[in-house]
């Protein structure tokens, strides 16, 4: 059984070893790296997108796309410093995001299921309309000073002298915790699989599918908007030109993590890797520390190009180890 | 009457339409042409100046398309070899100086690496086509600008200046020429779907690889095939960009293109998960974009407001294209389609 | 028979596809404990009645009344709701989920909130071991073959607890045994009081299980007869609408005599990326090579090792003397192959495609991408084969997907025929076909190989492999047990060679 | 066996026991983290250019970030540049705002934050001095020099730059305050170039198809922008530089050129140079000495008629 696991979550455990190979050639070449404030900044620096990488993991899996989230961040950072600067309760400035990026991801799945317009471009749509309302609001960034929301970004909670993570790495790693046991232990989670294996099927075998592929895109909008939150945590101000192309970051994340595009196979946990990834090959860089922009590019692809392909070749090699042990049993 | 609706061109071809009736009346000027120079002068003009290097693409990106995968590597290919040529015709790349020639197929070149590289990727290494072109879409930017050492490089003076600029901006026969290098290439890429088998396979890959593998088809061959003319579109669309503003700008040349050439697909009523395609339609998708634009810019929308306009634009494209909203929204039409059906 | 309960009536079911009428005017009824045998031709419209039942597709018009009273179903969701349990004509099932989490999926059991995996598979085993299926329940569904999917999804709906179980050629692949294991369920069902509606061409089976026949023709109901009041000539007299000339003329045409024997294909030590481990082979030109055996006994990869659909690790492979090194599908094409699989809805068909594009494909492949065949032959090619293989439909210009699942395998059958092979390997070529059709294409088979083809023949059906092989390989666990030909052939010992797994 | 996966940070959790590496004071040579935007325009080159060669040429370990234009990106260097334990961190916002928590981190270390080129939205005490220009000043200057070409008459176009940005919304803000002083003088249409030639040009042809003869003036937010307009005004027939003036802002080698060859008439400088500027304050900052909070760039406005002069001096 223990092997069942191994050869189950194969593609997973590869990633988290280059992930800590990662790491240890980060640790050995350059100073300063290997230590746990290091290892938890990738966490407190990307708790928005783990966030929003679970929620889009969803969506992939279900075999669509989302790639509004980007704006969806932008725009819940503009208007919470909006309505924050009016004095709204933060609290509910918080639940109002919520419930914002929930009824847009409803609208969007909704036309997708109901009137098969591609989620590629009924995202795209969303796109466009989240960031022309952020502009709407204001074309310049806007302050957040709002007390609860200081405290909350600024609060460190001490896991030991000088090592400390913040208030937003603990809601990520919740949502990641409930992401994997939804996908994995929810009959909501399984009939995602299903549909993204084979979206027909799914509905002959009986899965209301209508219900799962927009609670997918309602998922989705709701972790961009958690992932707004944080991120308005983060940067503690609305922006409408913030996080441009950062869905392709959470799609790369995903597919990094194991996600097929084609949808069916996937896991939130590996999602949470494909972030760290990234977010280690960014530390690599900035430690390196004498890149110019256009080699800083270049180094990020390479190493991105380098992690998939390795992860691809071992992958691919052991079907075939895997076969011939089948063979010799 | 139904027959017309259900054409996939029909509705990006309406669209276009009704969008060029729209600037009729309330864009000033929009349809006046006048002659300049012995050439044509005024907004059409300028669109179909303007959507060849968004047309060139669509044609790449329609084909990739259609085996199921996605190139979004494009708009840094248009950096690498806008960067390339213009480095060469300013003579600063080292080697063949302000050659024209040179600069041309050094470019053409660097696309067919660059689609040859996704293709690779993609085919052989058997990544998923959007990270597989992920990498280059990162890298790319960053490899033109190593060409051009960081410096956005400008023609001006250089001695064969005049050339470069008429390819993107010159005028052939009182219309653009960049238009009539999109009639050509569109010509050659409908010959080679229509007058070989190469459609055949790219619709029987796309709708089922397994299947088509047991037939016979090259799966992995014609993938690298079509990343390669997407990369040479690419690197085409490039060389008409740079030339038209005298310059190559890596940060910016061909920036988010690839989400207009995408959209561009799917507007043309193209599924994006690969299977049947058709170009001429991508191609209205791509006259529709780059027309709407224009229009934007004609009827002085402010530019706070163009996102929403977009977004709004393309939902209510899409809407009408799709079978099942008309049949839903216009109850009773579709009712009367079922009662043609039956009789 | 009157004595039994009414449980579902259709009345006048009427459906129609742009240029078919799939379904006029149709009744059909349903009693407790009845076991409904669904007949007709290919593309008579049974399916389209299942799905009209299901809520898949909506019906033009008629009543459909279930214990009494009339419903609507919206939708395959709605028909489970009410107690309809189906197993579809193509697998439909998801390949990316585990086997066990296919029997349970949208119903699993649950524990703490959260679904009891345990539970999951440990009931997913003894479902399919009641089915005498013994596989880990926990790997993909796509790692297993057609036939043990079309189990897997066999199980799934007999553990729906339902009032109507509907099978839509349930049977096309499997072999005797799962067959007897699966009538031996459908008759408890019927003892304890379920409907069962059953489709098949298979007319023995028809008689072994069933209580009531009804006969679909062209969409119209021809009628309902009890089944022990029909005898089976006259069944397929109603099924085709004319008398029909018996099987057995075939018999005296078959097994071409081979004493020139002209070897074809040699294959020595043979080892596949899949499980097929140092095997010989040899295919002679002109002759119908059988391959027997049970399921999962490696007949299907065989095929596909030659054919270079699996990679071959090692061994020799010579066709027409010719040593073959990388062998992969264009290959083997150009190399005179040719090989129509077993799974066509994941292997086969390109949906999206026409008829003619469908026909063409591995014909144009072969030939290159340049060679490009003309729209004119294109249209010829396709009419033939439309003609010749009687397949039904408004036009070439059909999607294949809109087609009934007889005639979606003729049209891969006029795929690899329109290539013109020098050995042809058909894998299970008759699945879902009609009596009619399936002596015809049995006919064609011999044809060809009394004009010099050889093909390589590989089905379920005993019978058919009786009548058309000239010799036979028989295998059991991907190991060749023997070989017999000509008068050697008999069903008996091929049975009592793979049941003893012993070599001749 | 259907165990979740455990959540990450199992096997490499935190180490308590691993000591944070200590700022590198006593060291001598100076150690400057610098959080570059990205590559957007040829201004931006111009300024990374600036800050390498200064570094080399003073000796200091400069370790450079990229941001590339997110935000997210210069945050996460800012903190590595800490963990790092520089002795000066210098940051080029991207945005004005969410640079306090981070800041407040640099402060906790005791770490001086120098802006450059842009402000940021945060309390005087979390950053130690600002270095560079003042965008509504150039929008101001701008719109003065496009009235002295006009004649205080005319109707302008303007191209912005990208939505949002705050040299874009600074230099707009700036030239329509100047405006209101010229009543004779009017901006007819304004729309965004993105920053960018190719779009800038575009923009300008749709203008001067809507406005056929209407426009005496173009305002470009940058240089780039100007240059894509000069040659639309080129194809529509007409002279840039002289049936249409064009004032633009950056300073950038090609404007120059244009204005040499007397298609362009002004450019409001904004020096991105400012890399001896920076380290001087870091070096001072390192030895405890007092800077002024805001060190002003050294920059001018150039015209057309000493343009074949000042070109000899341009570095970028
Ligand atoms: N979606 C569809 N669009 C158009 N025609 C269809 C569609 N589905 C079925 N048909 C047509 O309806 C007719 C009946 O098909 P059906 O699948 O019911 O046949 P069948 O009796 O099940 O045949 P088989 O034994 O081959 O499975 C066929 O002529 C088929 O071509
Ligand atoms: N009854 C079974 N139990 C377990 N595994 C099976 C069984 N039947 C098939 N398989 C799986 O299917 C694989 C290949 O079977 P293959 O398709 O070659 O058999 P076949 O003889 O062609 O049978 P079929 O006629 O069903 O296609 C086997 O390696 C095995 O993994
Ligand atoms: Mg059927
Ligand atoms: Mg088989």
């Amino acid at each position: 059984m223990k092997k069942g696991i191994f050869s189950r979550n194969f593609s997973l455990i590869v990633t988290i070893v280059l992930f800590l190979l990662l790491f240890t050639a980060g640790s050995l070449r350059y100073r300063g790296f290997f230590s746990a404030q290091v290892f938890l900044n990738l966490f407190i620096d990307n708790a928005y997108l783990i966030i929003i990488a679970v929620g889009m993991t969803f969506v992939l899996i279900s075999g669509g796309i989302d790639i509004s989230v980007a704006s969806v961040v932008a725009f819940v950072g503009m208007l919470s410093a909006y309505l924050l600067r009016n004095g709204w309760n933060p609290y509910l400035v918080m639940l109002l995001m919520l419930l914002i990026g929930s009824t847009g991801g409803f609208l969007m799945g909704y036309i997708i299921h109901y009137f098969k317009i591609q989620p590629f471009i009924a995202t795209l749509a969303g796109q466009f309309l989240y960031r022309g309302a952020c502009f709407i609001i204001s074309t310049s960034s806007i302050l957040i000073d709002n007390p609860v929301y200081s405290t909350i970004a600024n609060y460190q909670i001490k896991l030991a002298p000088r090592t400390y993570i913040s208030i937003s790495v603990v809601i990520a790693l919740i949502v990641v915790i409930a992401g994997a046991i939804t996908a994995k232990f929810s009959k909501f989670g399984r009939a995602v699989y299903a549909v993204g294996g084979n979206e027909q099927s799914a509905n002959l075998m009986g899965l209301p599918v209508a219900r799962i592929k927009i609670s997918v895109y309602v998922l989705s909008g709701f972790c961009a908007a958690l992932g707004g939150i944080v991120f308005s945590f983060y940067t503690l101000s609305g922006y409408g030109l913030q996080n441009i192309g950062l869905e392709m970051d959470a799609i790369a994340s995903s597919v990094i993590g194991g996600t097929l595009l084609t949808g069916g196979v996937g896991s939130v946990v590996g999602s949470m890797f494909g972030v760290l990834i990234q977010g280690i090959i960014q530390t690599i860089i900035i430690f390196q520390g004498n890149l110019s922009s256009w080699w800083t590019k270049v180094a990020v692809a390479s190493l991105l190009c380098l992690f998939i392909v390795l992860q691809r070749v071992i992958s691919a090699n052991r079907e075939r180890i895997r076969r011939r042990m089948l063979n010799d049993s | 009457m139904k027959k017309i609706t259900t054409n996939q061109i029909f509705w990006p071809l309406a669209a276009f339409i009704v969008l060029l009736v729209y600037n009729a009346f309330f864009a000033k000027n929009f349809f006046k042409i006048s002659i300049l120079d012995g050439h044509l002068y005024g907004n059409l003009i300028d669109i179909l100046k303007n959507f060849a290097p968004l047309a060139l693409l669509s044609i790449g990106m329609t084909l990739v398309i259609a085996t199921g995968g996605v190139d979004i590597s494009v708009g840094s290919v248009v950096a690498i070899s806008g960067a390339i040529a213009c480095s060469i015709i300013d003579g600063r790349l080292g080697i063949f100086d302000h050659s024209f020639v040179a600069a041309l197929i050094l470019a053409l070149l660097s696309g067919i690496a660059c689609g040859l590289w996704n293709g690779f990727l993609v085919a052989k290494v058997k990544i998923q086509p959007m990270v597989a072109t992920l990498i280059l879409m990162t890298a790319g930017r960053g490899i033109a600008q190593l060409i051009t050492k960081g410096k956005i490089v400008t023609i001006n003076s250089a001695p064969m200046m005049k050339e470069y600029y008429f390819l993107g901006a010159g005028y052939f026969l009182g219309l653009p020429f960049a238009f009539f290098i999109v009639v050509a290439v569109f010509t050659i890429v409908m010959i080679l779907v229509k007058r070989t088998a190469f459609g055949l396979f790219l619709q029987s890959l796309g709708t089922n690889p397994k299947s088509s593998r047991l037939s016979g088809i090259k799966v992995d061959r014609i993938k690298l095939v079509v990343y390669t003319i997407s990369g040479l579109m690419a690197s085409i669309a490039g060389i008409l960009i740079s030339s038209n503003i005298k310059g190559a700008d890596c940060n910016n040349a061909g920036l988010f293109i690839e989400l207009d050439a995408i959209l561009s697909v799917a507007i043309g009523g193209n599924s994006l998960n690969g299977g049947r395609f058709m170009i001429p339609a991508s191609i209205v998708g791509a006259l529709f974009v780059q027309c709407l634009t224009t229009t934007v810019y004609a009827l002085g929308v402010p530019p706070e407001a163009i996102s929403l306009l977009k977004a709004i634009v393309i939902l209510v494209l899409c809407l009408f294209q799709s079978d099942s909203f008309r049949q839903k929204v216009f109850k009773g039409t579709g009712r009367w389609r079922k009662g043609a059906d039956a009789a | 028979m009157d004595n039994k309960e009414i449980l579902l009536t259709m009345r006048n079911i009427s459906k129609s596809f742009p240029g078919v009428k799939a379904l006029d005017k149709v009744d059909f009824t349903l009693r407790k404990g009845e076991i409904h045998a669904l007949l007709g031709e290919n593309g008579a419209g049974k399916s389209t009645l299942i799905k009209v039942l299901t809520g898949i597709e909506s019906m033009d018009e008629g009543q459909v009344t279930l214990e009494g009273k009339p419903i609507h179903v919206k939708n395959s969701q709605h028909a489970q709701a009410l107690g309809i349990s189906t197993v579809y004509q193509e697998v439909n099932l998801c390949g990316n989920l585990s086997v066990a989490e296919n029997i349970f999926v949208g119903r699993e059991p649950m524990a703490f909130g959260r679904i009891d995996w345990k539970t999951v598979n440990k009931r997913a085993k003894e479902l399919l071991k009641n089915l005498n299926v013994d596989i880990d329940v926990t790997k993909t569904l796509d790692s297993y073959p057609v036939a043990i999917q079309q189990m897997v999804a066999i199980a799934r709906a007999l553990d729906i607890s339902a009032k109507i179980l509907i099978l839509d050629e349930p049977t096309s692949s499997l072999d005797a045994a799962e067959c007897r294991k699966l009538f031996s369920v459908m008759k408890q069902l019927r003892a304890e009081g379920m409907g069962i509606i059953f489709v098949t061409h298979f007319l023995d089976q028809v008689y072994e299980v069933s209580d009531m026949i009804t006969v679909l023709r062209n969409g119209e109901l021809v009628g309902e007869y009890e089944a022990r009041n029909l005898p089976k000539v006259e069944l397929i007299g109603k099924m085709i609408g004319k008398d029909y000339e018996q099987l057995q003329q075939i018999e005296s045409s078959k097994k071409t005599s081979h004493e020139a024997k002209e070897n074809f294909i040699t294959c020595r030590n043979i080892t596949s990326e899949a499980n097929i481990r140092d095997l010989d082979l040899d295919v002679n030109k002109g002759e119908v090579l059988g391959l027997a055996g049970l399921l999962g006994s490696g007949r299907s990869e065989i095929v596909r090792a030659l054919f270079g659909a699996d990679r071959i690790l090692s061994g020799e492979l010579n066709v027409n003397k010719k040593r073959i090194k990388r062998n992969k599908p264009i290959t083997a094409i150009r190399n005179g192959l040719g090989y129509c699989p077993e799974d066509r809805k994941s292997e086969g068909i390109v949906s999206e495609l026409t008829i003619r594009e469908n026909i063409i494909l591995a014909l144009q492949a072969k030939r290159g991408m340049f060679r490009f065949i003309g729209r004119k032959e294109q249209n010829r090619i396709a009419e033939h084969y439309i003609k010749l293989l009687d397949i039904k439909t408004p036009g070439r210009e059909q999607q294949i997907k809109n087609l009934s699942g007889g005639n979606q395998q003729k049209v891969l059958l006029a795929r690899w025929l329109a290539t013109d092979p020098e050995l042809l390997m058909l894998d299970e070529p008759t699945r879902g076909i009609d009596v009619g059709t399936k002596t015809e294409i049995q006919k064609i088979v011999l044809q060809l190989a009394e004009k010099g083809m050889s093909v390589i023949f590989i089905s379920s059906e005993m019978d058919e492999m009786l009548r058309c092989c000239g010799r036979m390989v028989v295998l059991n666990d991907k190991k060749k047990l023997g070989e017999l030909s000509g008068a050697e052939i008999n069903e008996q010992i091929i049975m009592e060679m793979i049941a003893g797994g012993k070599s001749v | 066996g259907q165990e979740a996966q455990p959540a990450a940070t199992g096997g490499n959790g935190p180490n308590p026991a691993a000591p944070s590496e200590p700022a590198q004071k006593g060291n001598d040579r100076l150690v400057v983290g610098f959080a570059q935007i990205g590559q957007e325009s040829g201004w931006r080159d111009a300024e990374t250019w600036s800050i390498l060669n200064a570094a080399e040429e003073m000796g200091v370990d400069l370790k450079f970030s990229d941001g590339q234009q997110k935000q997210e990106n210069q945050i996460k260097a800012i903190r590595s540049f800490i963990q790092q334990g520089v002795d000066v961190i210098g940051v080029a916002p991207v945005v004005e705002t969410g640079w306090e928590t981070v800041f407040k981190e640099a402060k906790d270390a005791g770490i001086p934050i120098v802006l450059v080129d842009r402000m940021a939205a945060v309390s005087d005490d979390l950053y130690a001095c600002f270095i560079g220009s003042d965008f509504i000043l150039e929008g101001q200057n701008a719109c003065k020099e496009m009235a002295r070409l006009l004649n205080n008459k005319g109707n302008i176009v303007e191209l912005q730059g990208t939505v949002g940005a705050s040299a874009a919304t600074d230099r707009m803000k700036g030239f329509a305050e100047e405006l209101k002083n010229y009543p004779d003088m009017k901006i007819i249409a304004s729309q965004t170039g993105d920053f960018t030639r190719a779009k800038g040009k575009e923009v300008m042809e749709a203008f001067l198809k809507a406005h056929p003869g209407e426009i005496n003036g173009v305002y470009a937010h940058n240089d780039d922008m100007a240059l894509g307009a000069i040659e639309a005004i080129k194809d529509a027939g007409l002279k840039p530089g002289v049936d249409i003036k064009i004032v633009s802002i950056d300073g950038v080698k090609a404007i120059f050129e244009a204005m040499v060859a007397g298609e362009a008439n002004v450019t409001v400088e904004c020096n991105p140079l400012l890399g001896p500027q920076f380290f001087q304050v870091c070096k001072d900052l390192k030895e405890g000495k007092q800077v002024p909070k805001w060190v002003k760039s050294e920059e001018g406005i150039y015209r057309q008629e000493t343009a074949a002069e000042d070109i000899k001096t341009r570095k970028y």
